[in-house]
């Protein structure tokens, strides 16, 4: 991406508050990234907000009070550009890929895509209208493997779960929630994810009143300090 | 006129007009499911009348005539109600109930106070002041209630059956206290009572069927009732008719002869009532011949003590039901018992004759 | 009897602040009337994925709504008349899922009634499985809605009193026949009501459903899940099928309001 | 009192199948309960951002329970005892935020009072920015409340019957001092529970306030939208965060029906 | 015996013992607030005593003494009980209600039904029988409410009050349909009516702040009453005081002579009660010298109309009140008003003297 003139020398003119909107999956991260930037550019306060991508598009929309925008997909910041309220363009930060998530006893002893199929294999995924189910349907197209989910999730929070609990023999969620989940669940990479890599979007929103600091801290999370981070979180490079 | 009232109900069959003079005290009197208390929710404003009009000293308290729909809400008219129930409020004890009237008139609460205790000592309660309702007797509860309608201090005082369920010492307190405060007030107060009708009105109006049939001073309507009702209360015989040159001629075709007043004359033709007291009344088993004049075949319906004497009731087929008062021992030695055909004879000295 | 009731007594300033109150809820239901797309409101509301879950939804609902009144009526009889220790308690828990974020009660429930659960591994054992399947959303939505019912006839028990029971009690009528024909009957507008708010807040019901009986079409998705799906992809569209349940829900309680006589009115002295 | 009333008459099975319904309620949060992380629980609830989602929690709740009440009495007055055209309507209405799912309700608070809603425009031009404030949270909470008292209160008035109130006005009180001594306080049990359930759903409200609010600490994130971010990361936590919610709803619902007197009793002849 | 209850409650300061033989009537008598309903509470089951215990034929309904807690259920006890509110089930029709009894035992709908309309039958209410309790007047309801109490057939009738708010007709009928109802069966009648008692009762009970004070046959307790509450029933003077040669020595130092059971030989300083009508009283306005010995100076309180009399009552100090009943003529000769000092004479012929 842009703005590799990193921020992570502190830049005396910085100074303010801004709000951060940012999907519900990067509540690790970003409170991380918040907390650093905060650290490197002291007198400045980043306030972060955290719900749905599709829910955050529609409060900025209707005016709500955000400097920037970090999106779980490209499709709702594409929603949000074409409200012309995105300033400039949106730079990708992170990518996520699927996994298989079982659970720690593993009870259907799922080794591969494939075993998801097997018959009486509960397999929960995400519905197609959420970014992770449309990333199921990509992979089960390219794969062949057409799977009969017991549920289909509208996030993955309620696939994964699904997959804690017990309940589910197995589910599909990114990467990042595995290693978010700890040892809750056991995670299964299968080679066909790369047919889905889902991309992080994130830009700085056009009514933003300190563009100055949302820039910046555009730019700290497009870092190399900033993918650290979100490397130690599982995501990918964009 | 201070109080005039017209009004009709569809709904429950009921059609009045009622009107009071200044201080006046008006008992009202019927049978069950008369109207009597509707005839008060009415004017209470509790129940909308379909039509009608009432006004108090010139002040318009509704008005459905004419296309007008005046019709003022009922704490403004000043007219307390003393309910058949005597729904005390049930959050409240029973100094705030009394006081709620004063208090909503604007009194200040030590005041309002102050006046409540001075009713509830009149009604012999005062020592349950500060009980709540739910912890009173229903007689006492009674007493609460026409102390907390005289509180109200109204223009025009509206009583439901007030002694009802008031002990034998309690009923003559409590109808002192109301003799002394409807002296001077505007009071209309349904009873079942005569002594009450003779204690406190001055005039009686007698209901039925959602009319009035007979309305008069209160002696007046009592000594010579026109309507079985007011005979009932009167405890006399009532028999109607038309007017002959002897007295009465009942549909039946019995002949009632009695007594009229000295300056009346009689038209015959005209209807008229014949009244005579259950004493005057004796009975024998065949046929007589004798001085009184009036003797009726009857069927005993029944008989029962009515204090030393035997109250013996009997059906005059159309006519109705006559009632005689003999002794124990007369009744025993005819051997009366229900169902058995005996005659009735009036002296006709004892028999007043009058227009209905 | 209402046109000859002559007393009402609400004070005419009352009326202007329920206007206010009124216009609080009526405004953004016009507001949203406002912005549906008209035009594709009628092919979006008769797709079969839409179709499919108002079935479900009400299928559910109502099932839950029965249940709600065989378990509520007698929870409500036994906190307004019974008098057994821990009755305050009893009464705190019954309300908790009004409390609960509807999610963390799909939690809870997952955690009795899941594969893991504190019953769940013994109905397994006897061949039963409620995950996943519409068993469970009418366990989710009687979670949720049971508190409905059980407020509202407790408070019309309460405030009906035992008067009337007693007396039915004296002329020889057994508890069961005192229930069914006295109790019962006097408190019916107290029941009707906890009835129409257990059933609306049934066919609201969105997280707990989510959280523990999760989202398949035809089997589970219902309602508000679907509108919930619609709504990545497209917000008018979560909208106008609002619209939908808005619609079942002013028929269902226009319905079982509107026949609801009046009390009988007034003193009459 | 109590020990002397000899009348209670709820059959015996009653009790039976209230305790089963009981326990669909108990047996949920027991299980809850049973999971809990208990070493973990004590920092998890006392951090910076849970404290601060609890209070600004409790102080929505408050202010929407208060609006609940100032707008509530007066349109279950005008609904239980006034008679106008639209009645019939104006009750479905107020009772449709029951069934709305919340987001959607949030979606209609957005179109009514954000920048581009229906007043919101006014609003603005006012300077009077209400969506994603600590304002918006109240009206979230009081939009999706608002019915419970309504609904509680209306069925209270009707089953008191207006026959005291008639009573009151023939002893000379003005509608507005029968309101203020006899009707409100008659039916204060009524206002109690309703007040309660308010106040309740209120704490517990999440999707209408996710969507017209926004998240942001201090300002709108509530325990619901904290205990929603938690479970993101990790559901133990939302569900310790939940056992707060549920604690702080027990001791309000306990305090305030612990309080009530028992209806006073019986007949006695 | 066939019925028998002994029952104390501390928080209404009640403690009553009572037994019924098999098809007694007994009529309670007593002063609001006295415990009357109380008592009916307790046998119906409605109230919990603090102890005691009861039974019909044998059959035990309570027993909370020593140690033992038996409550018998309402339902199980067999003693319908007529409130002193008629508390109609709002929700059923007055023929629904009056068949809800005879339901309760088990009969099919149309058998009740048909036993509802006899008993309506009975207390004339059978035109209402398709009402609703919201459209009755209070006597209706109240009718209703008899017929209601006496279809459940119960082992043991309660009637509170039964013919409050009657009208004057209804009042007699009912009394009639009573008397044959109670006639074999047992019943426990509360009233402020003496009549009732005459009529329909073996067996009077005085009571007072929740204590029997007297008790036993109607005649008896009313011609020769022990309480005053029971002598202002029979209509009679009462003072009380010590036995002496003459008469009855009150404490207040005056002496009431009279005359005495020509079997029964008073044994002085006994304690006995001195009884006598107010027609026996004569008032003198100034001191008196003649036959009668009885001579009492008292001050009146007030007059009222009775009947054709005035009554006259008066204040003897600590000794209470006692009447007069003297004619209207007589109190216009004598001037007198409230207030005055006058002397009541009795004739001791007229006195009946008899132990407390
Ligand atoms: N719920 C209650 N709690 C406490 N005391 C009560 C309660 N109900 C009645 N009392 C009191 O108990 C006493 C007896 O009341 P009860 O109703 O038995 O009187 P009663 O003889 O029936 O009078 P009445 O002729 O007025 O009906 C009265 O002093 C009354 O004030
Ligand atoms: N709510 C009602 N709806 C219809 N009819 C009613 C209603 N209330 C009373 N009625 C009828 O109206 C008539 C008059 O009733 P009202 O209560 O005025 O009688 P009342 O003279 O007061 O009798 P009571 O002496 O029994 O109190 C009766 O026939 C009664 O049945
Ligand atoms: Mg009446
Ligand atoms: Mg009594």
């Amino acid at each position: 991406g842009s703005g590799t003139n990193a921020t992570a020398t502190p830049t005396s003119s910085l100074s303010g508050e801004i709000t951060v909107f940012a999907a519900a999956s990067l509540k690790t991260t970003f409170t991380q990234l918040a907390k650093d930037f905060e650290a490197a550019n002291p007198g400045t306060k980043v306030k972060l907000s955290f719900a749905g991508s599709s829910d955050l598009v529609t409060q900025i929309t209707q005016g709500a009070p955000a400097d920037v925008f970090a999106s779980a997909d490209t499709k709702n910041m594409t929603k949000l550009a074409d409200a012309k309220l995105v300033d400039g363009t949106a730079t990708n930060f992170a990518t996520n890929v699927l996994e298989i998530a079982v659970p720690p006893s593993n009870p259907a002893s799922i080794s591969s895509f494939a075993d998801l199929a097997k018959p009486g294999v509960k397999v929960v995924t995400c519905a197609s209208q959420v970014p992770c189910g449309a990333a199921a349907d990509a992979v089960e197209k390219a794969s062949g493997v057409a799977l009969t989910p017991v549920s289909e999730e509208s996030s993955v929070t309620d696939v994964l779960g699904k997959v804690t609990s017990g309940e589910a023999d197995a589910g599909l969620v990114y990467v990042t929630d595995v290693k978010g989940a700890g040892d809750k669940v056991k995670g299964i990479p299968f080679a066909e994810s790369d047919k889905a890599v889902n991309t992080y979007p994130i830009a700085t929103v056009g009514s933003s009143k300190n563009k100055e600091l949302a820039a910046a801290f555009v730019a700290a999370v497009t870092s190399d300090k900033g993918r650290k981070v979100l490397g130690d979180a599982g995501f990918g490079a964009p | 006129m201070s109080f005039e009232l017209q009004a009709s109900l569809q709904a429950r069959n009921f059609e009045m007009s009622l009107s009071l003079t200044d201080h006046e005290t008006v008992a009202i009197l019927g049978p069950n499911g008369a109207g009597k208390s509707t005839l008060l929710a009415v004017i209470a404003g509790l129940l909308r009348p379909d039509s009608g009009s009432a006004r108090i000293a010139g002040r318009q308290l509704f008005n459905l005539d004419a296309g007008t729909r005046h019709w003022d809400a009922p704490h403004l008219r000043g007219t307390a109600l003393l309910a058949q129930e005597a729904l005390l409020f049930p959050h409240l004890s029973v100094v705030d109930n009394v006081a709620f009237g004063p208090r909503s008139a604007g009194a200040p609460k030590a005041a309002a106070r102050e006046t409540a205790q001075r009713w509830l000592a009149e009604v012999d309660a005062l020592q349950l002041a500060d009980r709540k309702p739910a912890q009173l007797s229903g007689g006492q509860a009674q007493r609460v209630a026409v102390a907390r309608a005289l509180a109200a201090e109204p223009e025009l005082l509206l009583l439901d059956e007030p002694m009802a369920a008031l002990d034998i010492h309690a009923a003559p307190l409590l109808r002192r206290v109301l003799k002394r405060v409807l002296k001077d007030r505007k009071a209309i107060i349904v009873t079942h009572d005569v002594l009450d009708a003779y204690m406190l009105a001055d005039r009686v109006v007698v209901v039925e069927n959602g009319r009035i049939v007979e309305e008069g001073p209160t002696r007046q309507v009592l000594e010579r009732p026109r309507s079985h009702f007011a005979a009932g209360l009167a405890g006399l015989n009532l028999v109607g008719g038309t007017l002959g040159q002897e007295g009465i001629t009942t549909p039946d075709g019995r002949v009632f002869a009695g007594q009229h007043d000295p300056d009346w004359s009689p038209v015959p033709g005209q209807a008229g009532v014949a009244a005579f007291p259950p004493s005057s009344v004796s009975v024998f088993l065949g046929d007589v011949h004798g001085s009184p004049r009036n003797s009726y075949a009857v069927t005993i319906t029944d008989l029962e003590p009515h204090g030393d004497q035997i109250r013996v009731r009997a059906s005059a087929g159309t006519d109705g039901t006559l009632s005689a008062d003999i002794t124990p021992a007369a009744s025993a030695d005819l051997g009366l018992a229900p169902g058995m055909e005996v005659r009735f004879v009036v002296k006709s000295a004892l028999v007043s004759v009058y227009p209905a | 009897m209402k046109t000859t009731t002559g007393y009402h007594g609400v004070p005419r300033w009352i009326y202007a602040v329920a206007a206010a109150g009124g216009l609080l809820v009526v405004l953004p239901l016009a507001a949203m009337l406002l912005r549906v797309n008209w035009p594709q409101f009628i092919p979006l509301i008769t797709s079969e994925s839409s179709l499919a879950a108002l079935g479900l939804s009400l299928r559910t609902s109502a099932a839950s709504t029965v249940l709600c009144i065989v378990l509520g009526v007698p929870l409500a009889l036994v906190l307004a008349r019974g008098e057994f220790p821990g009755q305050k308690l009893l009464r705190s828990f019954v309300l908790l899922p009004l409390v609960l974020p509807p999610v963390v009660g799909g939690i809870a429930l997952l955690y009795t009634f899941g594969r893991q659960g504190l019953l769940g591994k013994s109905l397994e054992a006897a061949g039963i499985q409620i995950a996943f399947s519409t068993t469970a959303v009418v366990l989710a939505q009687t979670f949720v809605a049971l508190p409905f019912l059980v407020v509202s006839l407790e408070g019309a028990l309460r405030s009906a009193g035992n008067r009337y029971e007693a007396v039915a009690a004296t002329l020889g009528a057994k508890p069961t026949t005192v229930l069914r024909r006295v109790t019962l009957p006097l408190v019916l507008p107290g029941l009707a009501s906890g009835a129409v708010l257990s059933f609306a807040r049934s066919l609201g019901e969105f997280g707990a459903t989510l959280t523990f009986a999760g989202s398949l079409e035809g089997v589970t998705r219902t309602l508000p899940l679907e509108i919930y799906l619609q709504r990545e992809t497209d917000a008018d569209a979560a909208v106008a099928l609002s619209l939908v349940l808005v619609a079942v829900a002013v028929a269902v309680v226009g319905l079982s309001y509107g026949g609801r006589r009046r009390t009988p009115a007034a003193v009459q002295s």
